[in-house]
């Protein structure tokens, strides 16, 4: 059988949630896998929520833009309220831990809450909160593989933030460690 | 908020001194946070409401972040093509002549693709208010260039900085449309301080109550911010606007009708 | 000195602190929480406000409603 | 037609222009936005003309990028508007066009047709026949297309499409051409305000406290309401499909071979008819007056017993499309046209019917 | 395709509005004038930031009315140029469309479709397919029409694009959607200066005295002229159809029902073959990759062996009948859409092909 | 007439001192007696022989009376839509930078459908020279007003006089493009009068010179008159134009480059 | 057997051809008869040649620009040019003497040459020349009836030259006598 | 006075009488005649051209040719 990961990723716009998108896609992409990245657009953006939707698969996509998620990986509250449903059964929610006041309620899902913001002012680096939760999907959703995750980032982000990168990487292997913590707790 | 329960409220000994008007709805803008619009749509339907001609007006909306305007202001209004509000205001007022009639525009909007509707609307001397607001930028699109973009300034389309030498200059259309006969009134305003507001309220006021004598246009240029397009926080996009726009878009009269 | 004070609508404010900047009596400030809207929203700290109003007038939202202590009425 | 001109109306010889324009005064249009351009700049001479007399205003607009819009600020505000204009100047409504078409707004547009593409000729044409009927703005939406073949018409339906506009809600396009534009026939008026007009309650005229804001709007940003508009609209189309279809037949009843042919060509068409029975060919025509909604199914109908059928136009083949969608392949059916602002001959549409006719049982269609 | 990708391509995760820009660098063109709209922004955006890099000139103009004649002008001049935009933006262009086809001009015109009609939304939809297909301007004129389905066809179709506007010397319009603009997808870009362009011998580039003075005029006022044009340029249409046709088919061997579809849908509808092949329905689909010129003869083909047809779009119905048209009867053509920027789903178009499947021998088309 | 037969025909001891320049085809002008098109499109075409830029200029026509410009102008030439010339220009002057390149425009065509294009190849200081015929009438389509056409004056579309009060007022479009930045020389001349003409060919001259500085547009109107339209013979059209046209229509230069 | 006629009149501008043509056409309405009219329009015109087609018939016209004619009214010597050879076999042609400098060289045609405007000179007035040029037409081909001609007159001269209406009988019957009487000398 | 003479193209003339106005020298006047395109064209009647070029500098038609005398050339 064929494989298809279906992934919505949301948040507030400057939280870089279209950029963990892109990661994942472009690691799809070395992977040799198919993607499709698609982000929300338009004037819904305008200093509210921002979300793409990320599908790889091992054959060719039809289309981008879908109302089910296996996997969500939510940066703040309205864009829980928003996904929270379209998670499809038994699949997985990823939330940063700080921005959310009320916590998902659906007992089907496996939710993983990661203190993506804490950790990374603990590096120094706000901006990094993004890769933690990258990292820390990855470790329960092994869609892509480490290493073109990493290859990725150095396409996905801009020449001149390219001496961050070992930055981001380690906040990959944080959310990683957060995430595989977590799921010990839980298990 | 309703007056019911503001005076449920109301503290013994005070006097509600500034409330929502009822010519604004209970939807709440969509606008960025620190943007502008907020104030220019405030100044704009508190006017009416001053004025008492809420049921005799008729408003145009443009095409750009404003577009939902009529979801603001309490009234009857109708939604414009991208540049044609002018037009369309000419169509309201020539069939309804004894209403008040305004658009509402953006830079891109009045200034760029509508700039023939704009001239014109004015040049006929058409018995509008144009309420035009100048943010230096696309907002809506996301921050492309308008035409009235300071040269060196960066947005989306001219990353370098605006080269004015082949992109061509940021264009003063409130001075161009002062030029014509059948502009009455032009006036450049602001709304980033309490008195700029002030001023504004008073300059938007006048304008209603000329179109009363059935003279020719009434031409209101809001100098405001766009701190999404601009990238800046709301309060910086205000200095900014101060340090940068003003001196390019001096505040002030242009064209003020003769004393009779 | 007048007295007055305000209400402020949390849901609508976008904590754009343009009001903070505008009060002359640095009466305001942003709340550490956030309202449903993910913004964090104004509060009214000081006790010195003067109902001046210019909150209000620089509020893009018209989340401000500004109260002022009544002046002592004429005898008629 | 004729025979219900009631004894009211004033008799005329005028320019279809000039009839068009005068109907629009008598069918009670309250103002006109226009910009000169040949075959039709008539309508907005006479139209200034007779301003100062009559009840209604006039504008002319710095284009027609500006007349459609004023268009769409008057009808929103609840007057009674119509437009005029040749190909090029329509081309320039399209969009304009689209907007009031979602904003559901009554209005009359005239398109004299002149031949294209681009700036073309000055001579009549049907090029813009797709551009009427299809769609040449943006997105699913349909005008309420009539199409004149006299200067009679031309006044009769200002009428019929004032009335149609404000019964759906909908631009209504009366696509004539530049012959009947310039020429002058026999025109019986209807008298002035024979057709009545109420100011619609969601027009913009002011809002009193008792309702809610009128809005005139084409934006629904989010695409669940955006569908729910096009499905209304669609819904809409559908009733005048049901309601509105109108045309003419001429000799059809036992006829072998079917003219199909809107306008002016549908004039030639009954002379070919004509010459055609007189040489005993069973020819008949059917002329569609409506383009939109089409007599698909009368045609379909047709495409029993005939076996043949000729669309005759002053273009490249456009209406025949509508055609061959209605006969469905039941029967063949043949093109001939001229385009460039050529008017084809009867002869020449007689000697295409002879040589269908020499071999009327084993015709079949160009494979495409 | 895929397969067709060369070593020396580029691999990158693009959006396809910068796949379709960083084509149109990598095709030598040498200007683009264009004026923001969404979903299309990214494609100017994208110019302005590469231009000091890069060999060509940009130019934000003043509309879209502006951006087309700019066009007109430069194509003229023998540049290889593109504009693009989405659909209202597209609408304010036909005027321009309809003289850049009659003046005969090479150039590339992309219209990233969002739903409408009016100022409608900004998602992705399939509206404009009558305007591209059918002539949203006056006259008779066809532009040739690209419909990609992926970020890896917006960047190849514009190569084709200005290789097809060159040969042909006829505008292209690549029609695309919001979708196809805003996503990403890998793309393997070709290098560039892999499209040879020599300046054409009717440009208007100063003439020297050795020669008559090149005209790029639209202009033929008397009919007689107009006329030749306009068969010249049917004849030309003609050569186009005979040569140009692209399509691709996706089991149709010995598909009893055979879903049509373009661009983004046809994504959809590959899916839908797959989810109802594993239902054991024999289903094909195919997807015409040129639009105008349009496979008629191979669907008419295929209309032998099925037994029915389903045209999916996002739109009220436009390609479906062209489709209909290729058909002519042969077997009943259904159709299923979402308006107004919905896309529809796989699941719902297999729903719809069970359904027909359920009662394959008894399937009629409901009469227009 | 080409110069051989004119060699042969020369009278012994004379020089020809004025003869149609090779720059105009042999074809005759479609234009109704003592229209100024003739004088203007002839001016500009002896420029160009004079300058020796024949080979290096593209000209773009209007659509008004003009539209056939191109059959009597012997250079390359494009046939623009109706208001467009000016966006026209922009795309090929673009593409081919180091060519001269002008519009020829009525002003209908420049002044009401093209404003938007006009004023912003002005503000872009785009480097071409924009000739505006300001007959103050749409001469092609038969006489209706024009944007320009001056107050009271009978057209078809205005049989009772332009009335500025709900027709708009004569625009003058010159004077607005001299305000703009990206204009570079500005200048009203006229054709009536041997003297006039003199001038109007100096000026011409002036903004092909500067259009090698590539320092921005020159705009040239030359008010002319409209026989046909104004209903008037040649003569009584230019004394008209005189005592009409030019006391609201200035002759003179509007905007100079500085000294260098 | 249904009759139609098929006239071209044709002019400088200004010389009236397209009121001819209207007094023509509006005499056949009020006979109860079928007619089109059809001017040249356009730039064509411009200080140029001005024509008309005038049509009238017992039934319904179809096309009202047609390319050959029964009759040519014909005031100027360009148009002449052009409709000689437009007219039908053995029709006929009727041209103003003075402006044509190369008489109609066709055979088959009864054609008559009438000095409409020394006549209407001899009127003082020189507008009415195409009033004699129509009078003998109507002499020849009575297409209308005279009285509707009459009537007509009053329908197409604008108010302001309603005055002008007993000069215009009169040059419409002093057309017919000349007519009549170089029939009469042909003969 | 320096002489000068004038050649007009009588087939391209549109008898619009500007150059009999613009003649100082009131040389030239209308033609009896018409040309082929039915307009009366102007002709040169005075012997009095200066070959000043005031004719063909207003002649909208291009229909004018001045020629003058030449001035004795300067010795070299
Ligand atoms: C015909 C057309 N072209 C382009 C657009 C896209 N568009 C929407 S708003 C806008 C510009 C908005 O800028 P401005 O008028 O300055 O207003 P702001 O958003 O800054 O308030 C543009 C280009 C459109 N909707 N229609
Ligand atoms: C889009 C469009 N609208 C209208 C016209 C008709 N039209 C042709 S020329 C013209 C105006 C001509 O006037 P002007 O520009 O003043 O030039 P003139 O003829 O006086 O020299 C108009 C309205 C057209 N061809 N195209
Ligand atoms: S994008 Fe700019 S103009 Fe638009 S709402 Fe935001 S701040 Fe205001
Ligand atoms: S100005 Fe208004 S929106 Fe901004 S922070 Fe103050 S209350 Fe909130
Ligand atoms: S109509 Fe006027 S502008 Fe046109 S050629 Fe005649 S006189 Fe000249
Ligand atoms: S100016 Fe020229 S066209 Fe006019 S009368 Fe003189 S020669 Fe003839």
């Amino acid at each position: 059988m064929f494989h298809t990961d279906e992934i919505i990723l949301a948040g507030f716009g400057g939280q870089g949630v279209l950029s963990m998108g892109q990661v994942l896609s472009y690691a799809a992409i070395i992977d040799a896998k198919e993607t499709t990245w698609m982000p929300s657009y338009g004037p819904e953006m305008r200093g509210g929520t921002a979300n793409c939707i990320v599908i790889i698969s091992d054959r060719r996509i039809s289309s981008p833009i879908i109302t089910r998620f296996d996997s969500g990986i939510i940066l703040n509250q309205p864009s829980l309220e928003k996904f929270e449903s379209a998670i499809k059964k038994d699949g997985f929610l990823f939330y940063e831990e700080s921005t959310i006041i009320t916590p998902p309620a659906r007992e089907d899902l496996t939710v993983l809450k990661i203190p993506a913001i804490k950790e990374a002012e603990l590096m120094k680096k706000k901006q990094v909160a993004n890769m933690i939760m990258l990292g820390a999907f990855l470790e329960i959703k092994p869609v892509v593989s480490m290493d073109s995750v990493l290859k990725a980032l150095k396409k996905v982000l801009p020449e001149r933030h390219h001496h961050l990168i070992p930055l981001n990487e380690q906040a990959i292997l944080r959310g990683r460690e957060l995430a595989a913590q977590q799921i010990q707790m839980t298990v | 908020m309703s007056t019911d329960v503001l005076t449920q409220e109301l503290q013994q000994g005070f006097d509600c001194v500034y409330e929502k008007p009822d010519t604004l709805t209970d939807t709440r803008f969509h606008y960025c946070p620190g943007c502008g619009h907020g104030v220019a749509h405030r100044i704009l339907m508190e006017t009416i409401q001053e004025l008492g001609i809420a049921e005799q007006t008729v408003g145009v909306a443009p095409v750009g972040c404003s577009v939902f305007a009529y979801h603001y202001m309490n009234i009857d209004m109708q939604e414009a093509a991208h540049g044609r509000a002018c037009a369309v205001a000419t169509g309201v007022k020539r069939v309804l002549p004894d209403r008040y009639v305004f658009t509402y525009q953006g830079d891109g909007d009045l200034a760029a693709i509508g700039t023939a509707e704009t001239i014109h609307a004015v040049n006929r001397g058409e018995n509008i208010l144009i309420v035009f607001i100048n943010n230096a930028i696309y907002g809506m699109t996301g921050g492309q260039m308008a035409p009235t973009t300071l040269a060196k300034m960066v947005t989306s389309t001219t990353p370098y900085g605006r080269e004015t030498d082949w992109i061509g200059f940021p264009l003063k259309m409130t001075d161009l449309v002062a030029h014509l006969p059948g502009a009455y009134y032009v006036t450049r305003q602001a709304v980033h301080t309490p008195n700029a507001v002030r001023k504004a309220k008073k300059a938007i006021r006048n304008a209603f109550e000329y179109q009363k004598l059935n003279k020719g246009t009434c031409f209101v240029e809001i100098v405001s911010n766009c701190p999404s397009g601009w990238k800046m926080n709301p309060s910086d996009s205000n200095k900014w606007l101060e340090e940068n726009m003003l001196p390019f878009y001096p505040l002030g009269d242009l064209k003020v009708p003769e004393k009779a | 000195m007048i007295k007055g004070y305000i209400e402020i609508n949390k849901d609508i404010c976008k904590g754009c602190e343009l009001c903070i900047e505008a009060c002359p009596q640095g009466s305001l400030r942003l709340s550490t929480h956030i309202n449903t809207r993910g913004y964090r929203y104004v509060e009214l700290v000081e006790q010195n406000c003067t109902g001046c109003t210019n909150c209000a007038l620089v509020c893009p939202d018209v989340a401000i409603t500004v109260f002022r202590e009544q002046k002592p009425k004429k005898a008629v | 037609m004729q025979e219900q001109i009631s004894k009211e109306r004033e008799i005329r010889l005028m320019k279809g222009n000039e009839a068009l324009a005068e109907a629009a005064i008598r069918a009670g249009m309250h103002a006109y936005f226009g910009y000169p351009i040949t075959p039709q700049s008539e309508i907005l001479e006479y139209l200034t003309e007779q301003m100062p007399k009559r009840n209604f205003k006039v504008l002319q607009a710095e284009s027609e990028v500006a007349s459609i819009n004023m268009i769409y600020g008057a009808a929103g505000a609840g007057a009674r508007v119509m437009t005029t204009s040749s190909s090029p100047g329509i081309s320039l409504m399209q969009e304009g066009l689209s907007y009031i078409a979602s904003a559901e707004l009554p209005c009359v547009v005239a398109n004299v047709v002149r031949g294209g593409p681009g700036l073309g000729t000055i001579q009549p044409s049907q090029g813009d026949y797709f551009q009427a009927v299809k769609g040449g703005g943006h997105g699913d939406y349909r005008l309420i297309v009539l199409a004149p073949n006299s200067v009679q018409e031309m006044a009769d339906f200002v009428f019929d499409g004032f009335r149609l506009a404000e019964k759906y809600r909908n631009p209504v396009m009366i696509l004539t051409d530049g012959a009947l534009g310039q020429m002058m026939e026999k025109v019986a008026l209807p008298p002035e305000g024979s057709l009545e007009h109420v100011v619609p309650e969601w027009a913009t005229v002011g809002k009193p406290k008792t309702r809610e804001p009128n809005i005139i709007t084409s934006l629904f940003i989010e695409p669940e309401k955006m569908q729910a508009v096009n499905i209304h609209l669609q819904k809409k189309y559908k009733t005048i499909e049901e309601n509105e279809i109108r045309y003419e037949e001429y000799h059809t009843e036992d006829a072998e071979i079917i003219l199909t042919a809107f306008g002016l060509s549908s004039r030639l068409c009954q002379k070919a008819v004509d010459l055609a029975r007189e040489a005993g060919i069973k020819v008949g025509l059917l002329r569609p007056i409506t383009l939109f909604p089409f007599p698909y199914q009368r045609i379909s109908e047709l495409a029993h017993d005939a076996k043949a059928f000729l669309t005759v136009e002053m273009n490249a083949g456009q209406m025949v499309e509508d055609v061959r969608l209605a006969v469905n392949g039941k029967k063949p059916v043949f093109f001939t046209g001229k385009m460039g602002g050529i008017i084809p001959s009867p002869e020449e549409i007689l000697a295409k019917v002879e040589e269908m006719a020499a071999n009327i049982n084993n015709l079949t269609e160009v494979e495409r």
